[in-house]
């Protein structure tokens, strides 16, 4: 299939309503979380979702259009972080395709990997538009590991891991969950999504 | 619409009647130029004196100021603490408090940091305070933005207060079932999937029949789209957004090219 | 189980769809339908006696309990709630965790969880869609297993939001079966609905919302009065009884046999 | 030329062991309204996708037979060239609103929009359709602070302001209180005297008995019956397929052996005739005993 029916295929209205909502799902999803008090932002679970039943192309659009979407509306913060939005969508949709998506500790593992993927965008980012700081509760560690005399870059690297590894490994275990338990007719309509049901 | 889901500000200024893709244009341009031109201080201060100089006029001032003293206030005062104390940098120590010492170069360097970010800010307000988004989608419809993009730019922010109702009555419908969402951290964390999977289920669950409406509204109809909004551009604002493009890519070009030329 | 609610006050944030001093008292083992418009408080009501929602002014008791004094989920011990959209609830992947969800949340071993969660299943005959995923079944069939999930709980209150919406009538009639069997364990039965035949010919006692307070609170006969009916337009007698006054009966019918009864009398 | 025309219309869901539809066949002249029932599971919805030709396009599956509307076989023709011919409302009003506009008003023009209609001819046709909605004084509401009903009405108002010749709902009054079920069956009524045909899916079974040309019953995929009101719904066929009866025709088929509805008269499908059938054997019975 050339790449142009395959973005066709990917990129179907019912594939954009289900990007729509998932963007939504992105924003509202911090809502649940902070009304559970738990340390997890759960802001990329419709990009992963996304990623696992319409691909790579459409998470990465996703997580993109989540953080420009939402900076537009109220924190352009968010937007400065849309490329690394982009990474998490694209490849949480590679791990899929390539089977680690199946069982649920390959979900745990494809958590890992997306850490790892998106750190490598995060950190230039957050040390030469932010300071190495963003005003979130990270701030800490990183000011931690400066007092014990790392240079900012390093620091940065610590702290984009840690904050982001138990995040992105319960926001891929969640995905991996629901797309389980979505309906066979709903999930039938996503010609990927066999890479996680089978 | 909940207003609090949107930076839009009705009003009818004369920023508000500029073209869309007019003051998108200046935001990425002034985004370019500050961080990656020269660099210095002028490369912060000069977009972001000229997006509050335009927000004054249209009298959309005051907002912005406060929404960016909202958004930037405690980043900044985390910058000046981190960078102050513990910027590696830090020769001149103005001030010690036991172990450590307040670092002029730190102060400057974080001073240099928050100013960059005000200034973006400022630039991307312009656009955001005065330009309700659906005009915007259209804007970039118009220039040849792929349809499907525009819905996945516009959507969103409407579908935002309908979906974001669910949390509550979800809550409420599995506290019904004896949920608990205080207690320990493993009890708080036990309630999520409770909690967020009815969410995620019933909205994607949702997307089926949302997919259906916009087919048959002729989502994907073959035919070119019009428009029942008329946006106003005037050839004016056509070269003063080639003009933007061009300085700020010349800028960029220029700081490239020292960066290369400099370090061989 | 008593309710009691007493000079109850309540308005959304908004300031939408409030309670204006709405008192009652509800018997153990009544049969009730609360009915009116959407927006008419009947939703907002029904959350206070889960203690979902507390009252700006006036106070609710279930039994000796007040609901500002026990958390929601102390409140599900003694009132269970059927959500009108059952997508909003359902969230395991098998009917069988979907039904066990509550006992275990109330603190049930797990061999009182097994016992209840088997008979409930048999009750609404559920047993062959036990290992079944929810979202694989129709809408219905999803309602049932929330009606399930709510039973369960084996409480004494049991309120079902707009249980009929959806339902084709074999299964209106297996929900009737079962409001008979709970009338049987007396269990107090609360049900927002629209659907005022199906509330006839199941409930006993009718109290009607406008606008945040209660203006009717009768038996069905003397409720489903000629003069009453030609003041509201937020309900469709049901059939019979608008048969019985198109027939000119003075007494409404709520059911078949009685509306022939008065056709035999002339 | 029929609006409709279905022959052997078989459908299986992708995945699905069974079929949904089998062996459908009908056809339907323009202007009339068909009601469509059958229990929960029966293909209700099913076919209501088939008639607007989102089957197969969208839902992939195998398909055999042919569906015709306004003489496009909708198997050749994707959905986006059917909207200006066929509209669609389903059963949750909130769900069918684009998410792109802001006003009733601009919501009502996002069909016009897609289908290029030049801007100058937008404003008479929404206003005309909000009129017909009774939504025209909400113009500038936002739709997402509507109530139930009234979102419902704006769904039908951005389907009917494309004048499709055929109009489909699928339980559209299932979500709304009677004011909203009324004000909806009140707008269908009008499309239909406005010569739209109309496919209408229902549990409300009252209202389709009084209203509706035809009725079309469906169980297991398949039409068991398909005749006019009074006879489809006096027929034992649509209570063995889980469908059941209006409480009148009940009434009056357990008053015929005590003989207190005229045996020449057919059982009644609506609180009207049943009235009349009662009127008439209670004065039978004054005649023979009059000193009741």
């Amino acid at each position: 299939m050339s790449l142009k029916e395959q973005l066709k295929q990917d990129f179907s209205t019912l594939t954009l309503a289900l990007i729509a909502v998932a963007i939504v799902l992105n924003i509202v999803l911090g809502q649940t979380v902070s009304l559970l008090k738990l340390p997890i932002f759960l802001d990329s679970i419709g990009t992963v979702l996304v990623a696992l039943l319409a691909g790579p192309w459409a998470g990465a659009l996703t997580g993109l259009l989540t953080n420009l979407i939402w900076g537009l509306i109220s924190d352009p913060v968010a937007a400065a972080f849309a490329p690394v939005a982009l990474v998490i969508g694209l490849v949480a949709g590679l791990c899929a395709k390539y089977g680690l998506f199946k069982q649920w500790w390959q979900a745990i593992l494809s958590g890992v990997i997306i850490t790892l993927a998106l750190s490598i965008i995060a950190i230039p980012i957050r040390v030469y538009m932010f300071g190495g700081v963003t005003g979130s509760g990270a701030d800490f560690i990183t000011a931690y590991l400066l007092a014990t005399g790392k240079d900012l870059f390093s620091a940065v690297i610590i702290t984009v891991i840690t904050d982001n590894l138990i995040d992105k490994v319960a926001t891929a275990l969640l995905a991996w969950a629901i797309v389980k338990g979505l309906p066979r007719r709903f999930t039938a309509r996503f010609q990927r999504s066999s890479s996680v049901i089978g | 619409m909940s207003t609090h889901f949107s930076l839009y500000q009705p009003g009818s200024s004369y920023l508000h009647r500029l073209h869309p893709l007019t003051k998108l244009t200046f935001s990425l341009a002034a985004a370019v130029v500050v961080f990656g031109g020269p660099g210095g201080w002028l490369a912060a201060l000069f977009p972001g004196l000229l997006a509050m100089l335009l927000l004054w006029r249209a009298g959309l001032a005051w907002r912005a100021a406060l929404t960016i003293f909202r958004l930037l206030a405690l980043l900044t005062v985390v910058l000046f603490l981190v960078h102050g104390f513990l910027n590696p940098h830090n020769k001149s120590i103005l001030l010690s408090l036991g172990p450590f010492g307040l670092g002029q170069e730190g102060l400057a360097y974080a001073a240099l940091v928050a100013l960059r970010l005000a200034a973006t800010l400022a630039a991307s307000l312009l656009l955001t305070v005065s330009t309700q988004p659906a005009h915007l989608v259209q804007a970039l419809a118009e220039a040849g933005l792929p349809y499907g993009l525009a819905y996945l730019l516009g959507s969103p922010l409407l579908l935002l207060p309908q979906i974001a109702g669910r949390v509550r009555s979800i809550q409420a419908a599995q506290q019904a079932r004896g949920l608990k969402t205080e207690g320990s951290l493993l009890q708080r964390a036990r309630a999520l999937f409770p909690l967020a999977a009815p969410l995620i289920f019933s909205t994607l669950v949702d997307v089926e029949e949302r997919s259906l409406a916009l087919e048959v509204r002729g989502f994907s109809a073959p035919n070119p789209k019009t428009s029942l909004n008329e946006l106003v551009d005037s050839p004016a604002q056509r070269t003063a957004r080639w003009i933007m493009i061009l300085l700020a890519g010349l800028l960029l070009a220029v700081e490239l090219s020292w960066r290369v030329y400099a370090s061989h | 189980m008593l309710i009691q609610i007493n000079n109850v006050c309540f308005s959304y944030p908004g300031g939408v769809e409030a309670l204006l001093d709405v008192s009652l008292t509800v018997q153990p083992g009544e049969m009730i339908a609360l009915v009116g418009a959407n927006g008419s408080g009947k939703t907002t009501l029904a959350r206070h006696l889960i203690g979902l929602l507390q009252p700006q002014a006036g106070s609710i008791q279930i039994g000796d309990w007040a609901t500002s004094e026990h958390a929601p989920s102390q409140m599900a011990r003694r009132v269970a709630y059927v959500f009108q959209n059952p997508d909003e609830q359902l969230f395991c992947q098998r009917v069988w965790d979907e039904v066990a969800f509550g006992p275990q949340n109330l603190g049930c071993t797990p061999a009182e969880v097994t016992s209840r969660v088997k008979s409930t299943l048999e009750w609404l005959n559920l047993q062959a869609e036990e290992q079944v995923n929810p979202r694989d079944l129709i809408y219905s069939i999803r309602k049932r297993v929330a009606l399930a999930s709510a039973l369960v709980m084996q409480t004494p209150v049991l309120i079902l939001d707009e249980p009929t919406a959806g339902l084709d009538s074999r299964e209106q009639a297996q929900l009737s079966q079962v409001l008979a069997s709970l009338r049987l364990q007396q269990k107090t039965v609360i049900v927002i609905t629209h659907d005022m035949d199906f509330a006839a010919e199941n409930l006993d006692r009718f109290i009607y919302l406008q606008n945040g307070s209660v203006l009717a609170d009768a038996q069905a006969s003397a409720f489903f009065s000629a003069e009453f009916l030609s003041q509201t337009s937020d309900l469709i007698a049901p059939q019979m009884v608008r048969l019985s006054f198109s027939l000119g009966h003075t007494q409404p019918s709520l059911c078949a046999d009685q509306l022939l009864r008065n056709v035999s009398t002339g | 030329m029929p609006a409709i025309e279905v022959s052997s219309l078989t459908y299986t869901y992708p995945g699905a062991r069974a079929p949904a539809l089998q062996g459908i066949t009908f056809q339907v002249e323009p202007g009339q309204l068909i009601g469509v029932v059958g229990a929960n599971g029966a293909g209700k919805s099913s076919l209501c996708l088939a008639l607007a030709g989102l089957i197969p396009a969208l839902f992939h599956g195998q398909m055999q037979g042919t569906v015709k509307v306004c003489g496009l076989d909708t198997r050749l023709h994707t959905p986006g060239q059917l909207a200006g011919k066929i509209g669609l409302v389903l059963q949750n009003p909130a769900s069918q609103l684009s998410g792109m506009r802001y006003t009733v008003y601009e919501e009502t023009a996002f069909g016009l929009e897609n289908l290029g209609v030049p801007r100058s001819e937008m404003p008479a046709r929404i206003e005309r359709v909000l009129q017909q909605v009774g939504l025209a004084a909400l113009g500038e509401r936002s739709p997402y602070t509507l109530s139930g009903g009234q979102q419902q009405r704006l769904a039908l108002a951005s389907v009917l302001v494309l004048e499709p010749a055929v109009l489909i709902l699928d339980e559209p009054t299932t979500m709304l209180d009677p004011q909203g079920s009324q004000a909806v069956f009140k707008i269908i009524r009008e499309a239909v005297e406005a010569g739209t045909t109309v496919i209408l899916a229902e549990h409300h079974l009252e209202w389709i008995a009084r209203y509706a040309d035809r009725v079309i019953a469906l169980a297991g995929g398949e039409v068991i019956l398909d005749g006019l009101p009074e006879e489809v719904f006096s027929s034992p066929l649509l209570l063995e397929a889980g469908i059941g009866w209006l409480r009148c025709t009940v009434a009056a088929q357990q008053a015929s052996p005590l003989g207190l509805w005229p045996a020449s008269m057919p059982l009644p499908v609506t609180i009207d005739a049943a009235a009349a059938g009662f009127s008439k054997a209670a004065r039978k019975l004054r005649d023979v005993d009059p000193d009741q």
